[in-house]
């Protein structure tokens, strides 16, 4: 029955992405869109194929995912620390606040190639771009995550004998880590966002810079394959964050509910 | 049952919280409150609901500054924590991210002892409160009445030497409840600690304490009369209930306590 | 021909016009600025709206889907768009040389042996893909060489490609102006191939290559002929300027922030280099329209595959010739 | 006490739960339970801590679909909510973000009264529980015992035909707890209602009842003995204790559940 | 005692401030960099000043505010409709959730001019363009807050009557609420650069357009001035959402303390 469930699903969502690519060969079979604007899902997939074929993807591929994947970590960890540092020591929370405040608002994506200054044109400033995206996100989380910490288990904790330290691993994160997860998986998006942006201002490769190339000679199509590789690899990297949230999260109360009852 | 040096202290106690509904006005939930605790000693608060029984508990664990008053522990001014204590909250106080098991060792593992020995002691406090078979279960597949018992082992094996509980027992069968009142009774008695003992029933006050005081009604509660309980010792919690002594100490703080609660109901029926 | 048969100034159909740019500022758009700075466009009774994007490619999108009416941008769009079926068609140019300079750094310059010193370079464009890559392709293809014997880098047209310079990431790149000359002035890079002059632009393209103009759907310079016109006008008179006026009087026009960090003799100094590059009339030549079409077979595939582009229909010189009559 | 129709009929009721620590396996808590309760009738369940009463008030309520077994409302197969009961529950249910007040109104709100009448009628229950003066106060400004019976007048304002209650005395004092049981008999008495109720305390459960329920020890919890309570009514709890038939019931229930206690520590300690 | 606490955090702040600006002057004038890269902060302030006493600013200040607080405001209400539908209806949750996720990975300033053809030059596309920014945000905590729920309120809840929209409006959604603000902070940094960088893409007004026009002259002075003022603006944003936050989230439980406890 369970099973069933799932099997259903699997087809609606067969379904519909048969009825989304129909659509969008639709649009321009029937010129209700210019090829010129929404290119055709067939020439886009001919062009993946090309891709992969040749193997000259390969590099800008793995330059892209290498940006986005440390930057998603390194932005990660950082929100996550400075997160708890400034949840944990009003005194720093209070001093820091309009700056990390300020500079959240700020449109990091024009400093794109201040980045490119002071970083190089390499993967570190598209790294760099990436990082101070992934962390605002990752880091308002950690914040208030860490300040909705039940008062009476924290007490507990303390009374216990909890050190700093020993509260920030034993309390502190583990409470805080749902908030964390929310936050990764919208940070897995601006991770690539800020990786591909990166390319997009300034770059010798990546996925951005044959976005970039296929949009200067109107290619669309080149520019929707950049776009759905690059969406497909999205994918997998907020899979692999759901595995870890499933493995971590799994004491999380939920409704209850017995074996066996009829749904 | 005074030394020279109480275990623990609540000089002159009083606690304003912030009103509710009355923006800048307070609450004084304790005043003048002064109570001691001698070294070995058993001492059960009793007070109607509501009264400021656990905010006296938070206190005397360091965890809630009093708003005026001191307190002391082996002589020692309280500043941050009491480290001394071993507190068993009122309130569900278990990390809900870790299993009965891990929770139970949670006092030795921050106090650096080793895995697998911390894993032994604490599999052998979950059977001591009746729960081997349970280790792996998640606080929310626990009964209340379990989850009360895992929080009573987290804290009895940290072996503290000041008790501070608030009705821990409230929630177990009466059979049950007898087991847990005498296997604290048998720890207590092994290496006599300090204990400062919430409950609401005062037959287990009676049952278990050298001394039982009684609180007044809210607001500004504080002692109103103190027993000394001259029951011998050791005692059996089941057994004890059929003394005339015990009797009679029941009749004369159910006295006292009488008026009390009725006082603070009629207040509150305005 | 109808065009002809109105009176002189006549009201135009659509006094509100929106002209789309890629990176309004650059010297390559400087007549649109100046017709724009000047009031030329008001004294034709035209309202009009310039939208800068972030590149060329982006400008044309807007005209093409309709979000601009009027395209500013390098005439051989129109080729590219005829063969991709998104035919615009240009009526008065702006600049007849492209302008672009390939500048390398000093000691690349100082063993110059043409453009096979560039081979296993880093060389800078603005944008893969863009007029300044395709500069590129053409002098590496037209030295025997292929394109991809040199690393592509796309570095923008902003102080990012002074960096790239500076910390020595790239060896060479093809930038407009303002760029170049900031990177000469700055001792960054010399100029090598320089497309600002007939010789230079000659060398890379095969003829005289035309640059910025200004163009529009069929459908809308039928509907509207007399704000074509109109633009047309204000345009040409922007030329005219441009040609007669000394840099003084095109400073004055120009806003102070509108000079590289308001350096006056910097951009003077632009200006002379410049100047040769601007369309004296607004005509676009048929051997301008053949040397475009020669080159984009070379670097663009997909033109080279076309068969039976139309080169007529790319462009008109009616509104110009109408100008001229008229001024 | 038997009627035609039962207010509430649990048939065969069995919960098994996913096994903690052993992937796949099951928990059987209650097995083979058939439970009825006529119109107006007051049952009591009592049972070992951990044995499977809160779960069987969440079948009853709803809440929880049993693995077997089904539950019978007036007659009505039960699918959804049981949309005739009111159910306190054990843990503290309220929302936090609420104050006292907002948080007894809740019901009469989601019925769609009028927030005037609503609050006329969630003052008077705060009075009643005597809680007058802490209508603006939120949860976690409130003791446990005020917190209960917060949660006490939130379900009563609903005037719920069939009541459902998990030990909802047990966090407060003797006296409170008293004024609390008499206060719900009168109510029960008035118009008769149906309830099944749990606790702890075995004097309580008589002192209440028409029907005490006892149930075995966990794992495979089902009812081993019943007990009709014919007390004369009205009754005050108070007084009822004294009398020689109450003391004889008492014992009677207690000898039924020690053994079941015992048994179920046996297998806790291993 | 408070007070003084709170006088010295403003002079630390003052301070700090004074010592970043020291220190970007310094950076010029001792020629660490170049003044191309780092600007001036005399410039900057002096470039402020003067778009203020002309007035020109004003125009593109209200587009690039309005574009900000509409994408804001859409975008999070968006977010918390769509969390709250596709938390609650697990059949939707798994049927949308690849596309979503999909979406969110997609880098969508790609996308900025396809915005334009199908939103226009104006406001319009910059608006769709920072939704897509905030959506995800908002959208990702609020799918977690209301998983969050406590199981036992929530019935309790449900047993005293609670309709499908009386439990929305009076659990899940005061529950989330909390989750909710945290990604507003998160969500006014994202309007901000969805209103710029749709501008910077390409428009006619807005503060993103004066900066692109800035970087095009070289003009780093200009850009820190652009940027400058969105960062105070967007501080006020979030100020306004902190006031509204501290607000609606009075009734959190901290953890206790007595009046006139020393501290
Ligand atoms: N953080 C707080 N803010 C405001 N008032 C509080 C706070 N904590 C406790 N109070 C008030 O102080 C009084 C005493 O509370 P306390 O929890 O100590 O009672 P108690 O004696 O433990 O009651 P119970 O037996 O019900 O647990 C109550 O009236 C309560 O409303
Ligand atoms: N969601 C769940 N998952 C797994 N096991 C559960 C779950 N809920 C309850 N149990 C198990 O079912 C048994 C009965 O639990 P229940 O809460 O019904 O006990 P109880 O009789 O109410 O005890 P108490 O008097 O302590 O409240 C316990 O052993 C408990 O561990
Ligand atoms: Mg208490
Ligand atoms: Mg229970």
């Amino acid at each position: 029955m369970f099973r069933s469930q799932n099997t259903r699903i699997l087809l609606a969502q067969i379904l519909i992405f048969i009825l989304f690519i129909a659509g969008w060969k639709a649009l321009t079979t029937f010129g209700i869109m210019s090829k010129f604007f929404v290119g055709d899902p067939f020439i886009v997939a001919g062009r993946l194929y090309e891709w992969f074929a040749t193997g000259m993807i390969f590099k800008h591929l793995g330059v892209t995912l290498f940006e986005t994947v440390v930057a998603f970590i390194l932005g990660s960890v950082l929100g996550l620390l400075v997160g708890l540092w400034l949840a944990l020591s009003p005194t720093a929370s209070q001093l820091a606040s309009p700056y990390l405040k300020g500079f959240n608002a700020m449109p990091r994506v024009i400093l794109a190639p201040i980045f490119a200054v002071w970083f190089g044109l390499g993967v570190t400033s598209k790294i760099a771009l990436g990082i101070t995206l992934v962390f605002f996100v990752v880091f308002f989380n950690v914040y208030q995550g860490v300040r909705e910490v039940s008062p009476v288990t924290l007490a507990n904790a303390r009374m216990l004998g909890a050190s700093r330290t020993q509260l920030l691993r034993s309390v502190y994160i583990p409470s805080a880590t749902s908030w964390v997860f929310s936050s990764l998986h919208a940070a897995v998006g601006m991770a690539f966002v800020g990786a591909v942006i990166g390319e997009y201002m300034g770059s010798a490769a990546g996925v951005g810079y044959l976005i970039l190339e296929a949009e200067g000679l109107f290619d669309i199509n080149g520019v929707f394959a950049g776009v759905i590789l690059l969406t497909f690899f999205a994918l997998i990297l907020d899979a692999i964050v759901g595995v870890v949230e499933a493995r971590l999260l799994h004491w999380q109360p939920r409704e209850a509910a017995t074996v066996g009852a009829p749904a | 049952m005074d030394s020279a040096v109480p275990a623990l202290a609540l000089r002159d106690i009083a606690c304003h919280f912030p009103a509710r509904g009355n923006p800048g006005g307070t609450y004084t939930a304790v005043r003048d409150s002064t109570i001691t605790i001698a070294p070995g000693e058993f001492v059960s608060i009793v007070g109607p609901t509501g009264c400021g029984k656990s905010t006296l508990l938070n206190v005397a664990s360091g965890l809630l500054k009093p708003s005026q008053g001191t307190v002391e522990v082996f002589g020692q001014k309280l500043t941050g924590i009491n480290r001394q204590a071993g507190y068993m909250f009122q309130a569900d106080a278990l990390m809900p991210w870790r299993t009965a098991l891990e929770n139970v060792v949670v006092g030795p593992e921050f106090a650096g002892m080793d895995r697998a020995q911390a894993d032994r002691l604490g599999r052998d406090w979950m059977a001591r409160v009746g729960l081997a078979g349970f280790e792996k279960a998640y606080p929310h597949h626990l009964s209340g009445g379990m989850r009360k018992r895992v929080a009573l082992a987290q804290m009895l094996i940290m072996d503290p030497k000041v008790i501070l509980m608030d009705e821990p027992f409230s929630a177990l069968d009466v059979q049950t409840r007898q087991l847990m009142e005498n296997e604290l009774l048998d720890l207590w008695q092994a290496d006599r600690k300090s204990v400062m003992f919430i409950t609401h029933d005062l037959e287990e006050a009676i049952a278990l304490s050298d001394r039982v005081i009684a609180l007044a009604a809210g607001p500004g509660t504080h002692p109103i009369g103190e027993f000394a309980i001259d029951l011998p010792r050791p005692r059996d919690v089941a057994e004890i209930r059929h003394l005339e002594e015990f009797s009679r100490l029941h009749a004369q703080i159910w006295e006292a306590l009488k008026e009390e609660v009725l006082k603070g109901y009629a207040q509150g029926k305005r | 021909q109808t065009a002809k048969s109105q009176p002189e100034k006549s009201q135009p159909e659509k006094p509100n016009v929106t002209i789309a740019v890629g990176g309004k500022l650059a010297l390559y758009y400087l007549p649109l600025n100046i017709a724009d700075l000047k009031g030329f466009f008001k004294e034709e009774g035209l309202n009009v709206t310039i939208a800068d994007f972030q590149g060329g490619s982006k400008s044309v999108q807007a005209v093409v889907g309709g979000s601009a009416d009027v395209l500013s941008s390098a005439y051989e769009h129109m080729i590219n768009l005829q063969v991709l079926d998104q035919p615009l068609k240009s009526f008065v140019l702006q600049g007849r040389y492209p302008g672009f300079v390939l500048s390398v750094t000093p000691e690349l310059a100082k063993d110059w042996k043409g453009v096979q010193s560039l081979v296993g370079k880093n060389v800078g464009v603005t944008a893969p893909g863009s007029s300044t890559n395709k500069m590129i392709d053409l002098l590496m293809i037209r030295a025997g060489l292929k394109p991809s014997d040199v690393s592509i880098i796309g570095v923008g047209a902003g102080p990012s490609v002074l960096a790239a310079f500076r910390n020595g990431q790239i060896q060479a790149t093809v930038q407009a102006d303002p760029a170049s000359t900031l990177l000469a002035s700055e001792g960054l890079a010399e100029p090598k191939v320089d497309t600002r002059t007939l010789e230079g632009t000659k060398e890379v393209y095969g003829g005289p290559m035309p640059a910025a103009s200004l163009s529009a759907t069929d459908a809308f310079i039928a509907a509207n002929p007399k704000t074509v016109q109109a633009l047309t006008n204000a345009m040409v008179k922007a030329l005219h300027f441009i040609q007669t006026a000394s840099n003084d009087e095109i400073l004055d026009v120009l806003p102070a922030d509108m000079m590289v960090g308001g350096d006056r003799k910097l951009y003077a100094q632009m200006l002379d280099r410049v100047r040769p590059a601007f369309s004296p009339d607004g005509r676009l030549s048929k051997e301008a329209v053949e040397t475009t079409y020669e080159a984009l077979k070379i670097y663009n595939p997909k033109v080279r595959d076309a068969k039976n582009v139309d080169l007529d229909a790319t462009y008109t010189n009616a509104f110009v010739d109408k100008a001229g009559a008229g001024g």
